[in-house]
This record gives structure tokens, C-alpha cells and sequence, in this order.
């Protein structure tokens, strides 16, 4: 019908080429912050330190990417951090108190994520509570239940000699000795690109942005939303599960106390990202250098032994223009 | 015949201190035919949640009320009820700046990290940088434990400089990653102190996973970890307390004061320094927990 | 042969409302079957109930004969029915493939999408529609016109036995409307039978076979629509006949300029456009679909930021940043997309028709006077016939039209010198529309300067007192109204592209 | 135009009757939970215990209110918690180390509050800031303010002699002797009282409602959008200077680590009461409601001497069937 040629605006080459410039230049906050540290502190720029920046990034943004999934759609999850430990128990269960092999551990963890997850799932879809109900319930029930499965003290997991070998190893070090980085910064990325690829890639990462965009308009096309949402859910929940195990076997020990405080860091690192709470929209990618922003201001700001009061208020400053700045180059872009 | 009740409102809950405590005080209920129950708030800036638990314990009508105060003042209006109500309160842990409890259970904080300060200047040699994690910037603990140990090496050992002081909640990733960092900023570091069971977990995680040998690492209280880290060489020694004590001796005491027996006004549980050397001292061994 | 479908005694109530009372529908395959009746007369209730969105509390409904329950959207769609809802119901985020075929993906193994075959079959259908327009759009950049035809489109791609069309012309301007029907013939000789709502009465004439009236939730009666003159299913809609006549221009030769924009610019949206109103005087415009009107009506309210331009009010130069500034002035702003940026949907009626002129009904500390607020909202809703249950119902559960009827309420109420109408009888029935027209014409009579918008010729014809025609961007020129310029004269300026182009400005 | 008369669905009466029906209703799970307690344990329901409940809704509830009128604007505000905590402390500067008499001390509380939501508010408003990250980074610049401007050790109110009566004291108690309400629940109800008027019955009240429901359409309609919404955040940070009064005079002191966790607290209440996190709906009285129940599950959980970790289980599973209930009755009201 509009007979009159679009050709102007229809140019999908240009904006292709707009959109690299732009994912260039969303690392601008973080480069910028990489560089006032490194000419602040001699001590920052060390392969040393950027593998420590790298492994503290590790439990927060595996969290993060897997929260990621759940605000596309428009939710929210408060539960992962208290998730991430309840895996971390049930894993010390069966590695510790049960004595099962390794890899059965494992399958614990990431299972029980994607179950609890599940269930989350089912109380917004099915049950129509808010997800910020839904999970804030869960958030309290699975952290009563960590300390009640674990007794209220940490499993350690001594008998499990490979255990620790998951977060605190180095594969890449065994073969190229010159960059040592741990396991968890390569779970980390592992997680973070098969979960990238799900979301552009797969029926599920469609329906994930489809339904954060608009969920009635998906259901009145016959899609059954429901399973779908909790499919999401339940993946986001095993994502936490890897967490969990990242996080275990770090500490040699699943903390039953811990946990709670890491859904607002994780969320944190999402929305810095540039992802939206009302969903819709959002990267893997942005979660990532979210994250990684923030480990990079509190470990930069450590490093200069800032005193810890100013550490706080310097960090909450610098979130807002690291956002601010994102947003403006945003508008800038169109 | 209705078994006494007594609530124990405590300064925290998940912590394995506290559950070293809560493990003390159900000895003590069980020997001695008492009902117990042990509470405390999340973290220890939750000053008015332990208000609110400190309510409910007395809407219960106890025999008597444990009570380790997160701020004393903040506690009073609810101390002189259960005075008027002729409920006996046994403080513990740190004491109640009032006259109002009967008894305090406690450790001394400030001499006994002050203890972990004189042993930090012995194994360094008396001269170098150390940094201190602790596990909070506000609370009554925090507080003692930092400056026990910063005001004893500043009186003591001019040659020692104390680089930083920092705060990682007690969770053992984030002081992990905060020792970390320290270690990062001060190459030369001589020795660390981490001023209770998450701060010292997390020092020992941090220094093993930095590579570094010769920082000398001091703990506080115990748990699995750090009494294994004791005894591989990766910790030198830490301060313990004697939590199960303190819970075995609050309920005791609460337990006379209801009966209306007179009770030693000042309970001390005393701290000791364990190294490899004495861990399995069974004296040692009873006032350590896993 | 069995009708295709038969629905019986269909019967809906909604809290305070009986939608539909004991409604009769029959529709035959290759068959246009038209469905008429005022806003609010039930047609949407009924095409949901057919297409499974809403249940319905009685009737049977039968398909190709035999009784089927719907109870969902999948349902209709295996029942080889779709449906192109009157309100737009697209996934912003997503590209325009991606929304015709969410649900049905091309998908290669272990749940991977195919995208390039998704957007290779996007194509084949916007070919056939002989529309341009690139599959990996996002729906969201794209004007309403345009999220219609993905709308269509999606509708299309189902290859359904029966398809149901709320409105789908509603927000398109003559030369799409032409495309449509082409479609609209060709599935019809392949047997497809088409349930066909619209407000606008020539369109009967052109495309159906058969028109079913409604009034008030109940079936009227169903008449063939080449043998019934266009008068009787007026009245038999809104139960009297109505009389058109066209706009008297008044003499406006002595009256004062109100208002003048010179030289507006951004981009290559707004091209360099200069014009004046006077008061009193009616000031059409026309264009085709993405000319530019709703830009440039959107520009002089401060919706969206100017590059160059200058606007005067009653001859004073006016600096307006905001739609704050705008209103301040005494310029009024109808939005063309009443969902988005005409309404609250969620809040009730009362509140959307006093939104814009709250300061009216606040005393110095604040507080609001309900009484006069109900007054006034009562006033409206029986000038404009808003058929609502009270004023205190929320927008959402409203009909398209009587939504519509609340934003032209609120801009009335707001009285403005200056009244910027874009698309104001979009979607509203042809006795509203009536009165909507002579509201418009007794608002110039009081002086006031009013710019209408409009993607209908007649419409612009019959009420503009002059008529500007934009193209891509650029003026091409002001017209006379009032019956002195044929719709050929606006269709050449219409179109008359850069190339053609020579510099036009306001007849001095 | 539809000239039949439309008497038959136009009166209101029956649907304001439903309203004030349902109003009722949604005390049905308070009221369960009051019930349900009552019957489990002699002790609940006697009158210090429930004074003790009502002290303990407070401050919550004073926050949950404050941060309600933020939620119906459709954003959100992280920053209640530690606002309040710097309010007490600028409080205790200004009482105890300035010496200044009471009354200015009520005044900085409050005033400092509304000029923080202010703040809040103008990254939101005008920075275009995400709500989220906005009130996080003031979160985090309040939390480390307080510790710097207290030096990191409580401010005592020992030589401000009234100030503890602004919360313990009993204004009622002194009339009728049977009812020691204490003052902080007064000001709770005053304050959910002067905000639920200004929600209803002012210009700020519907734009606040509107700005939740469609910010773009109220834009368009000539409202500046930016200063009201300014204010709906300055008035929110004013009333958690109250709850900042609150607090401080109940613990006669300001503990300047204290805050963090409130904020998720409010706002569980917030949506427990049927307020939308999305925005355009919500209710005061709901939201103390939502505060109620939290504060009696607390408490009776307590009373009925359930171990810790169980009561954290037990509050997330009922929080959660609570408020399905609660979507259940609605959907049946319609
Ligand atoms: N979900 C709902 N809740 C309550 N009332 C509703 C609901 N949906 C529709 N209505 C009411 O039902 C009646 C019929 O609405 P419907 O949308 O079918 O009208 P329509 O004929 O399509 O009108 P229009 O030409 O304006 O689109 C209207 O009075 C409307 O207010
Ligand atoms: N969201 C958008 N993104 C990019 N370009 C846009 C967008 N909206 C409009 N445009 C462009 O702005 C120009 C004017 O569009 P506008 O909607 O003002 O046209 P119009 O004359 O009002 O037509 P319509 O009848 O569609 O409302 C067109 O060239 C269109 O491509
Ligand atoms: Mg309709
Ligand atoms: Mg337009």
C-alpha cells in the first residue's frame, strides 16, 4: 500500500552500522573508569588484578545473566541471591553428607535452580501473583530452608577433592600459562554467550522479549504464555544454580547465611547494563559490562584505600553518571 | 507443671558464633529443665528489629530474658518493663550499659583483640604494614575489635603501619574480594588481622588465591575453616572466644536469678589465643566449634 | 449450502453493561458481510467472542455447521479464524516479521529460529499487499498507519477461512484503503468470508455484500448493501436520519491572524514549513500516509524538539519548549494515537476529560473540586453521547469510539485559543461524527483558530475554509475549501515529490 | 448520538457499594492471621502486644506510605531505607551537636528528607535517570553519608529531653489511660491519613495516579510533567524524614549503619497492599494493610516461639498465599 518509497529511512544498512559504533561505545563508562584507575594506582593495571577484578565479577554476573531473562519479560526475580545458596546447600548434601560423585552434584545444583525457578514460574504465570511477591516469597523461603537443610552451619566440601578445582582452577592457564584465568570467569562468559545466544536466537529468547513487550499481544496470538513464562523462570533458576556452585566451590563451603543483598546487586548490574525494568529490552552483553563496572569502581576504589564510608557514596555518584552518561550517548544514537 | 521459659534475644542468628551460643544455652536448658528459645536480627545494625524481638519475648511472659543488647540505650524503655514486670534480664555477649540486668556473660573484646595485636607485632617482628578486615564499621563488636587491636599497635609498636581498615559485613566472599584488593594496593603487606569468623575466612581465601606466603594472617573466633587453616600454616593463630560458654552460663544464670538465688554480677568467659601449637590443648578444643 | 458461520442468541455482560443481548450473525464463504452500529453498539464484543477473547455468557455459535465451543485465541485460529483488532495489539520491541509471525517461527532444531526464512516469508506477504516495508523494522518506529498494515498483514499470513477486520481502516488514507481492498476481492474469490467493521459509510457501497446493523447490543436487521440506499442504514444505526450539509466558509477577510508558524524545521521530517491561521478559520490538512502532519502538529505543541522556526500568536513571538509552554499559550494538541498519547487508559473517564484543565478545578491549597469535575464530565459525556456506564468507569473498558469521544471531550473542556485537531474522528460513527463536525465548525464561529488533520478528503474537504497539502515533509501548497477544489487538486499536491517541486509558500 | 437512556447501568450506587464491600475484604487475610494467632496462643492478643505490633508497623508503615505515592507515579525508590537513617542522623547533628532546640530538629528531619526525594527526583525527572538506579545511587550515596557526617558511631538524643516522646510517649495514653497508644503509631496513622488526602482528594494526588498510568498522554495534555513528579518525590522523602524522626526518638539515637533492607521491606508492604509496581493504582490504605500483615506474622510467629529459621519460611509461604488470595477476591469482584 504506501505506494511512496520508503528508501530514506529503510536503509537498515545504516543503522546495522550505527548499532556496532553504539555497542563500541557502551563500554565508554567502563574504559573511562579503567583508566582513571590505572593513572591513579600503579597497582590497578596487573594481570594479577584484572584476574581478581574478573573472578569477583564472576558469582554477581552469572546472577545477573540469569535475572537478565526474567526482567526481559518484564518481571523481577529477588530471589537469586538466597536461590544461588539454597543450591549451594543441596549440592554440600549430596557431595558431602551423601558422598555422591562429583558430576551428580553438579546436576543438584543447576537442577535444583531450575526447579525452585519453576516454581517462581508458576506462582506469576498460574497463579498471577506479582513477581516481586512471587519471588520475594521465595527469596525467604529458600533462605529459612538453606539453614534449616544445612543445620544453620556451613557443609564443607573437604571430601570432594576436584570441588574447589570448578571456580578457583584455570583450564586456559593449563595451556597458555600467561593468562591464568580462573574457571569461574570462564563459566561466567560460557553462561553469559549460551544465554546470549538463547535470547537472539531461540523460540524461548524470543518469547522472552515478545512477552515483555507486550504480554497480552502474544497471548491473543495463541502462544501459550504461560509455559513459556515459566520456561524462562525455570532457566533463570538454573543459571542461579551455576551460581551457586560458582560460589561453593570459591569457599570450599556452602554458606547457609549468605545470599541475601545479591539480588540487588545483580539487578543493579542489569539496569547499568541498560536494560529496561519495564522489559522489552536488553543485552546479555550490557548485563556483563554492568556487572563488571560495578566490581571494577568498589575494587578501584579499595585499591586507592579510600576509606570505606567514602567508597559508598563515591560508588553510588558514579552508578548514576556512569547511567546518565549511557543514557545521553543513547539519545545522541536515536 | 509449666517448664520455665527463658527467650534468649541474641546480636545475630546465622552466624556460627551465635550458634556456638544458641548450641551453649541448650545444653544449659537441658541440664537444666528449661525451655530456651535464641533470636537475633539479621545483621547487627538492626537495632530496632532486636527491639521489636525484645517486645515480643516479653508480651511471652518469661521467667527470665538473655539479652545481648545491639545499643543499650535504644533497649531502655523495654529493660524497665521487664524490671517492672519483675522479669531478671542476664546481658551477654557485650554488656547492657545499665543497671538493670543482673548478670553479664562476656568477652572482652578490646583486650582480646589487643592480645591478637601483640601477636601480630611478635610474628612480623615488630615493624611493617598490616591491615585490619573486620566485619562491621558500626557495631559493638566491630568497634572493639578494631580499635583493641589499632590503639594497642599504635601505643605499642611505632614501627607498625597500619595501612587499612575494612569492612566486609562478615561475608566471606566479599572480604575475600576486599583482602584481595588490599593485598593488590599494598604489595609489601606484612600481616593481616580479620576480626571475626567471615573476615578471617575471607583473609585466608583471599591471601591463598593472591599467591602470597609470607603474609602473617590472624584470625578471630573459629569454624571448620579457619581452625583447618590453622593447622596447614596459612593462618598464624587466632583469638577465641568461648561462645558456648556464654550461652551455657547466660542460662544458668537466668535460671537463679528467676529462682530468686543472688548471681556473680560479673560472669567473665574469658578469650585465649590458639595456635598450631595448642589447638588440640582439650582445654583449647572445648571453647573452639566447627 | 451451510453458512460458514452462525452465531445465535449470543449474549455478554460486563459489570454494569449488557453488551450484547440475544445478537444474531450469519456469515457465507466469498462473502464481504459488513457490520454496522454506533460506538459502543457491541461490534467489538461480538468479533471477540467469535475470535475466542472474550467467553460469552450465552448463544451458540456453529462453523461450517457444526456447534464449537472457542475458548482461547488458538481455538478460533485452528477453527481457521483471524482477527485484526480495532486497537493495535503489536509487540513494540519486536521487528515487524517478528510480530506477524510470533507464535508460528520458522524454526530449525533443538528450538533455533530461522530468522532469514521468517523475513523471507514477511517479504512474500508485503509483496502481495504491494506494500514496502522492511521485515526487520521495529514495530515501534513505525507511525500507526503503518503498525495497521503489520496489523493486516499479520491477519493475512494466518490464510484463514474467516477473517474478522475491526475498523482496519481507520488510521489508513484513500490510496492504502485501495491496496486493502484489492486484497479484500482477491480473498473474497478465494472463498474466504470477511466480517468487515468500519465507521465509514462509502466504503459499503465499494466492498460488501451484505450489511448486518447493530444498535445498543442487539442485532437490527441485515440488509443487502448494493440495493439499500446509504440514509436507511444511517437510521437504522442511530434510529433518525441525519442531514450533511457542507461547511458555509464565512467572510474572514477582516479577521486578525490568531496564529502563524515561518519556517519550522528538523530534519527530513519538517521541511521549511510556513502557514497562518486566522481566528475563525477552519485550516484543513491533508497528505498522505507519513506526509508529516502529525510531525509538524507535534512540533508547535513542543512534543518533539525544533531545529529552526518561529511561531506567533495574535502576532506576538512565541518561545514553546514544552507541551506545557504550548497549552500556556493557548494552543490545544488532539493526538492522532489516543492510546498512547491521548489517554489514561487506566483512569476513569471523568479524570481524562478534566486532565488538561485540572488548574480549573483546584482551590489555593490544592484540592480538587470532584463536584465540578463530575458537572463538567457529565456535560460532555451527553454533548458528545459518550456511552458509558458513569463517568467514573475506566477509559480501557470503553469502546474505540467512545475512547475517542473522551480526548476530543478533554479539548474542549481545556477551551483553547488555538485547537490543533489530528485525526479527531478517527474511529467514531457517523452520527457522532456529524455532531463532532459542527462542534468544530461552532468552535471557529467563536473566533478561535482551529487546525484540522485529517487522512479522510471528504472530511477536510467538507470542513476545512482552506486546505493545506503537505509532502514528505514540505508544504505544497494551500488550497480553497468550501467546495472550490476537487479531491484531484489535493491527490497532485499530495504527491508531488522533491523532484517536481517548486518553492511554495502562503498565498500572499 | 446514543439518545437512549442510560439509567439502568449508570448508577453508581451499586458500583460504590462493591468498592466500599471489597474495602472490607481486603482485611480478609489480616484478619485471618489476627484470627489464626489469636487461637494459637493466649498471648497475642492482649493489648501490650498488640501496641507492641502497632510500634513495630511504624516506622515500616510510615516508610511503605512515602514510598507508595513513588509507586503509583510507576517508579520505584531504593533510597527510603538509608533516607531515613541520614534524616535521624542530620537530626542528631542538629539537636545534639548544634544544641538547637527540638522543634528545628523536626524540621531538618523532615526538610532534609524532602530535599533528598528532591534530589531523587530530579535524576529522575530531569536527568531522565531509570527510577531504579537513580534512588540506588542515592541509597548508596545516603548510606555512606550517614556514616561520615555521624563519624560512624551513633548520635545520641540524652540532652534533647522530649525527643524520645515523639515515639514512646502516648499523647492518648494521657486522655484515656485504658489506650496507651504510643505516638508513633499516631503519626503512622496521621501521616497514612495526610497522604491517603493527598492521593484522593489534590491536584498532586491525580497526577500522581496519571503520571503512573500514561506520563506521555499527561505530557501531551500541557502538564509539566518534570516539576510534579518532583514533587511527588519530595514528598515522599519528606515523609521518610518522619519515619526517620521515628525511629530515632524510639531508639533515643541515630545509628547511621541502620536502613539498608528497609527499603525492600516498604515496598513489600507497598505491593502486599495491591499497589501496582507498574504504577496508576494503588491505595494507602492498602499499603497499610500490606504493613500490617508483615509486622502480625512477625510477631506471632515470635509469640508461637517458631525457630528462626522456620519463620522465615513460614513468612515467605504466607506472604505469597496472602496476596493470591487477595488476586483471587479481586478477580471475582471484577
Ligand atoms: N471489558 C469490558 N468491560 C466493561 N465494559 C465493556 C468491556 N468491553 C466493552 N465494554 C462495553 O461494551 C459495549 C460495547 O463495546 P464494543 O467495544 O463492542 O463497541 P463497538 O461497537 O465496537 O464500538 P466502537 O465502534 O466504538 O468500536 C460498550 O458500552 C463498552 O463500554
Ligand atoms: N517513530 C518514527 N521513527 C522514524 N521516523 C518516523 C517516526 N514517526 C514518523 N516518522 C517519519 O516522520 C515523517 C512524518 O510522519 P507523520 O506521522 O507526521 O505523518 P502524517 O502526515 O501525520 O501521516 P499519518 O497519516 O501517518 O499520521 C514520515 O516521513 C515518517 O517516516
Ligand atoms: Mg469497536
Ligand atoms: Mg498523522
Amino acid at each position: 500500500m504506501s505506494t511512496t518509497a520508503e528508501t530514506s529511512r529503510a536503509k537498515s544498512g545504516f543503522s546495522l552500522g550505527a548499532g556496532a559504533y553504539q555497542k563500541l561505545l557502551a563500554f565508554a563508562s567502563l574504559v573511562l573508569l579503567l583508566i582513571g584507575f590505572s593513572l591513579a594506582s600503579p597497582n590497578f593495571m596487573q594481570t594479577a588484578n584484572i584476574i581478581a577484578i574478573l573472578q569477583a565479577t564472576a558469582v554477581n554476573g552469572v546472577l545477573a545473566v540469569g535475572v537478565t531473562l526474567v526482567i526481559i519479560t518484564g518481571g523481577i526475580d529477588l530471589s537469586v541471591g538466597t536461590l544461588m545458596t539454597f543450591c549451594a546447600v543441596i549440592t554440600g548434601v549430596v557431595l558431602t553428607y551423601w558422598g555422591l560423585p562429583l558430576p551428580l552434584g553438579i546436576v543438584a545444583a543447576i537442577g535444583t535452580g531450575a526447579l525452585c525457578g519453576l516454581t517462581s514460574g508458576f506462582f506469576v504465570a498460574k497463579m498471577k501473583i506479582p513477581p516481586f511477591i512471587a519471588t520475594l516469597g521465595m527469596m525467604l523461603m529458600l533462605k529459612g530452608l538453606s539453614l534449616v537443610i544445612s543445620g544453620t552451619k556451613p557443609i564443607y566440601f573437604n571430601d570432594t577433592p576436584g570441588f574447589t578445582e570448578i571456580s578457583r582452577g584455570s583450564l586456559i592457564g593449563a595451556v597458555l600459562p600467561s593468562l591464568p584465568l580462573p574457571n569461574g570467569v570462564l563459566i561466567l562468559f560460557l553462561t553469559a554467550f549460551a544465554a546470549s545466544y538463547i535470547l537472539e536466537r531461540t523460540v524461548l529468547g524470543r518469547y522472552t522479549f515478545a512477552l515483555g513487550s507486550n504480554e497480552e499481544s502474544v497471548r491473543l496470538s495463541g502462544v501459550n504464555v504461560d509455559a513459556w513464562k515459566m520456561g524462562i523462570y525455570a532457566l533463570s533458576g538454573g543459571i542461579c544454580g551455576i551460581a551457586g556452585l560458582l560460589i561453593a566451590s570459591r569457599l570450599n563451603s556452602a554458606q547457609p547465611a549468605l545470599g541475601q543483598g545479591y539480588e540487588l546487586e545483580a539487578i543493579a548490574a542489569v539496569v547499568i547494563g541498560g536494560t529496561s525494568l519495564s522489559g522489552g529490552r536488553g543485552t546479555i552483553l550490557g548485563t556483563l559490562i554492568g556487572a563488571l563496572i560495578m566490581a571494577v569502581l568498589t575494587n578501584g576504589l579499595r585499591i586507592l584505600s579510600v576509606a570505606q564510608e567514602w567508597q559508598t557514596v563515591v560508588t553510588g555518584a558514579i552508578i548514576i553518571m556512569a547511567v546518565y552518561a549511557d543514557m545521553m550517548r543513547r539519545r545522541k544514537m536515536g | 507443671q509449666d517448664k520455665m521459659y527463658i527467650p534468649l534475644i541474641s546480636k545475630g542468628f546465622q552466624h556460627q558464633f551465635w550458634q556456638a551460643v544458641k548450641t551453649g544455652a541448650d545444653k544449659a536448658a537441658a541440664e537444666l529443665g528449661v525451655e530456651v528459645t535464641f533470636e537475633g536480627p539479621d545483621n547487627e545494625s538492626m537495632v530496632d528489629r532486636q527491639i521489636d524481638m525484645l517486645a515480643a519475648a516479653l508480651a511471652k511472659h518469661p521467667s527470665a530474658i538473655g539479652f545481648a543488647a545491639l545499643d543499650s540505650q535504644a533497649a531502655i524503655p523495654l529493660l524497665k518493663q521487664a524490671q517492672e514486670q519483675k522479669i531478671p534480664v542476664i546481658a551477654f555477649d557485650s554488656g547492657v550499659d545499665s543497671d538493670i540486668p543482673l548478670a553479664t556473660a562476656a568477652t572482652d573484646n578490646v583486650a582480646a583483640a589487643a592480645l591478637a595485636a601483640d601477636k601480630m607485632a611478635e610474628l612480623i617482628g615488630g615493624k611493617g604494614q598490616v591491615a585490619v578486615v573486620v566485619h562491621d564499621q558500626t557495631s559493638r563488636t566491630g568497634i572493639d575489635r578494631r580499635d583493641g587491636f589499632v590503639n594497642r599497635i599504635k601505643e605499642k609498636y611505632p614501627d607498625i603501619e597500619i595501612v587499612t581498615v575494612q569492612y566486609g559485613g562478615g561475608d566471606q566472599l566479599q572480604s575475600t574480594e576486599l583482602t584481595k584488593s588490599i593485598l593488590q594496593g599494598n604489595p609489601d603487606l606484612a600481616g593481616i588481622f580479620g576480626a571475626n569468623e567471615g573476615s578471617a575466612v575471607g583473609v585466608i581465601n583471599g591471601v591463598r588465591e593472591m599467591g602470597k606466603k609470607d603474609v602473617v594472617v590472624i584470625g578471630y573466633d573459629s569454624g571448620a575453616a579457619q581452625k583447618q587453616a590453622i593447622r596447614d600454616g596459612l593462618m598464624a593463630g587466632a583469638i577465641t572466644q568461648n561462645p558456648v560458654g556464654i550461652g551455657y552460663e547466660t542460662v544458668k544464670a537466668a535460671v537463679a536469678a528467676a529462682k530468686g538465688e543472688k548471681v556473680e554480677k560479673n560472669i567473665d568467659t574469658g578469650f585465649f589465643w590458639y595456635d598450631k601449637t595448642n589447638i588440640d590443648d582439650p582445654k583449647i578444643a572445648a571453647v573452639l566449634y566447627d | 449450502m451451510a453458512d460458514l458461520i452462525e452465531m445465535r442468541g449470543i449474549e455478554k455482560i460486563f459489570p454494569g453493561v449488557h453488551a450484547l443481548k440475544n445478537v444474531d450473525f450469519e456469515l457465507r464463504s466469498g462473502e464481504v458481510h459488513a457490520l454496522m452500529g454506533e460506538n459502543g453498539a457491541g461490534k467489538s464484543t461480538l468479533m471477540k467472542i467469535l475470535s475466542g477473547v472474550y467467553a460469552k455468557d450465552g448463544g451458540t455459535i456453529r462453523v461450517g455447521g457444526n456447534e464449537v465451543t472457542i475458548d482461547g485465541p488458538r481455538a478460533a485460529q485452528a477453527l481457521g479464524i483471524s482477527i485484526i483488532h480495532q486497537e493495535l495489539s503489536l509487540m513494540n520491541d519486536l521487528s515487524v516479521a517478528q510480530n506477524i509471525f510470533i507464535g508460528r517461527e520458522p524454526r530449525l532444531r533443538f528450538g533455533r529460529l530461522d530468522e532469514a526464512a521468517l523475513n523471507r516469508r514477511a517479504d512474500e506477504i508485503f509483496a502481495a499487499m504491494n506494500l514496502h516495508l522492511d521485515p526487520r523494522t521495529k514495530v515501534e518506529r513505525l507511525t500507526i498507519a503503518k503498525q495497521q498494515m503489520v496489523e493486516i498483514a499479520k491477519a493475512l499470513s494466518f490464510r484463514s477461512r474467516v477473517l474478522i477486520m475491526d475498523e482496519p481502516t481507520a488510521a489508513l488514507n484513500d490510496a492504502e484503503i485501495e491496496e486493502l481492498f484489492v486484497i479484500i476481492r482477491r480473498l473474497k474469490s478465494e472463498g474466504v468470508g470477511i466480517i468487515y467493521i468500519s465507521h465509514k459509510m462509502d466504503e459499503l457501497k465499494r466492498i460488501a455484500d451484505r450489511v448486518t446493523v447493530m444498535r445498543d447490543g442487539e442485532t437490527v436487521g441485515t440488509v443487502p448493501a448494493a440495493s439499500t440506499p446509504i440514509g436507511q442504514i444511517i437510521s437504522m444505526m442511530v434510529g433518525r436520519s441525519l442531514s450533511d450539509e457542507a461547511a458555509v466558509i464565512p467572510d474572514l477577510s477582516a479577521a486578525p491572524v490568531a496564529f502563524e508558524v515561518k519556517g519550522l524545521r528538523r530534519g527530513r521530517e519538517i521541511r521549511d514549513v510556513s502557514f497562518s491561521v486566522k481566528k475563525g478559520e477552519i485550516l484543513g490538512f491533508a497528505g498522505l500516509m507519513g506526509a508529516g502532519r502529525t510531525e509538524v502538529a507535534r512540533a508547535i505543541f513542543g512534543a518533539d524538539p525544533i531545529e529552526a522556526g518561529e511561531i506567533f500568536i495574535n502576532g506576538n513571538r512565541c518561545h514553546i519548549r514544552a507541551p506545557a509552554d504550548a497549552v500556556a499559550a493557548g494552543i490545544g494538541y488532539l493526538s492522532e494515537d489516543r492510546k498512547h498519547f491521548g489517554l489514561a487508559v487506566g483512569m476513569d473517564v471523568r479524570a481524562n476529560i478534566v486532565m488538561a484543565s485540572l488548574d480549573r478545578f483546584t482551590n489555593r491549597a490544592g484540592q480538587l473540586d470532584e463536584k465540578g469535575m463530575r458537572g463538567e464530565a457529565a456535560k460532555y459525556i451527553s454533548l458528545l453521547g459518550i456511552r458509558t456506564p458513569s463517568d467514573r468507569q475506566e477509559v480501557r473498558l470503553l469502546s474505540g469510539g467512545n475512547q475517542q469521544k473522551v480526548v476530543v471531550a478533554k479539548w474542549l473542556l481545556r477551551d483553547c485559543e488555538i485547537l490543533i485537531f489530528d485525526e479527531p474522528t478517527r474511529g467514531i460513527d457517523v452520527g457522532a461524527k456529524a455532531e463532532i463536525h459542527k462542534l468544530l465548525q461552532s468552535l471557529a464561529a467563536q473566533g478561535r483558530a482551529v487546525i484540522v488533520i485529517s487522512s479522510e478528503l471528504p472530511e477536510v474537504l467538507r470542513l476545512s475554509h482552506r486546505i493545506a497539502v503537505m509532502c514528505e515533509g514540505r508544504l505544497t501548497g494551500i488550497l480553497p475549501g468550501g467546495g472550490k477544489t476537487t479531491q484531484e487538486e489535493i491527490m497532485h499536491l499530495a504527491t508531488l515529490r522533491e523532484s517536481a517541486m517548486e518553492p511554495v509558500g502562503e498565498p500572499a
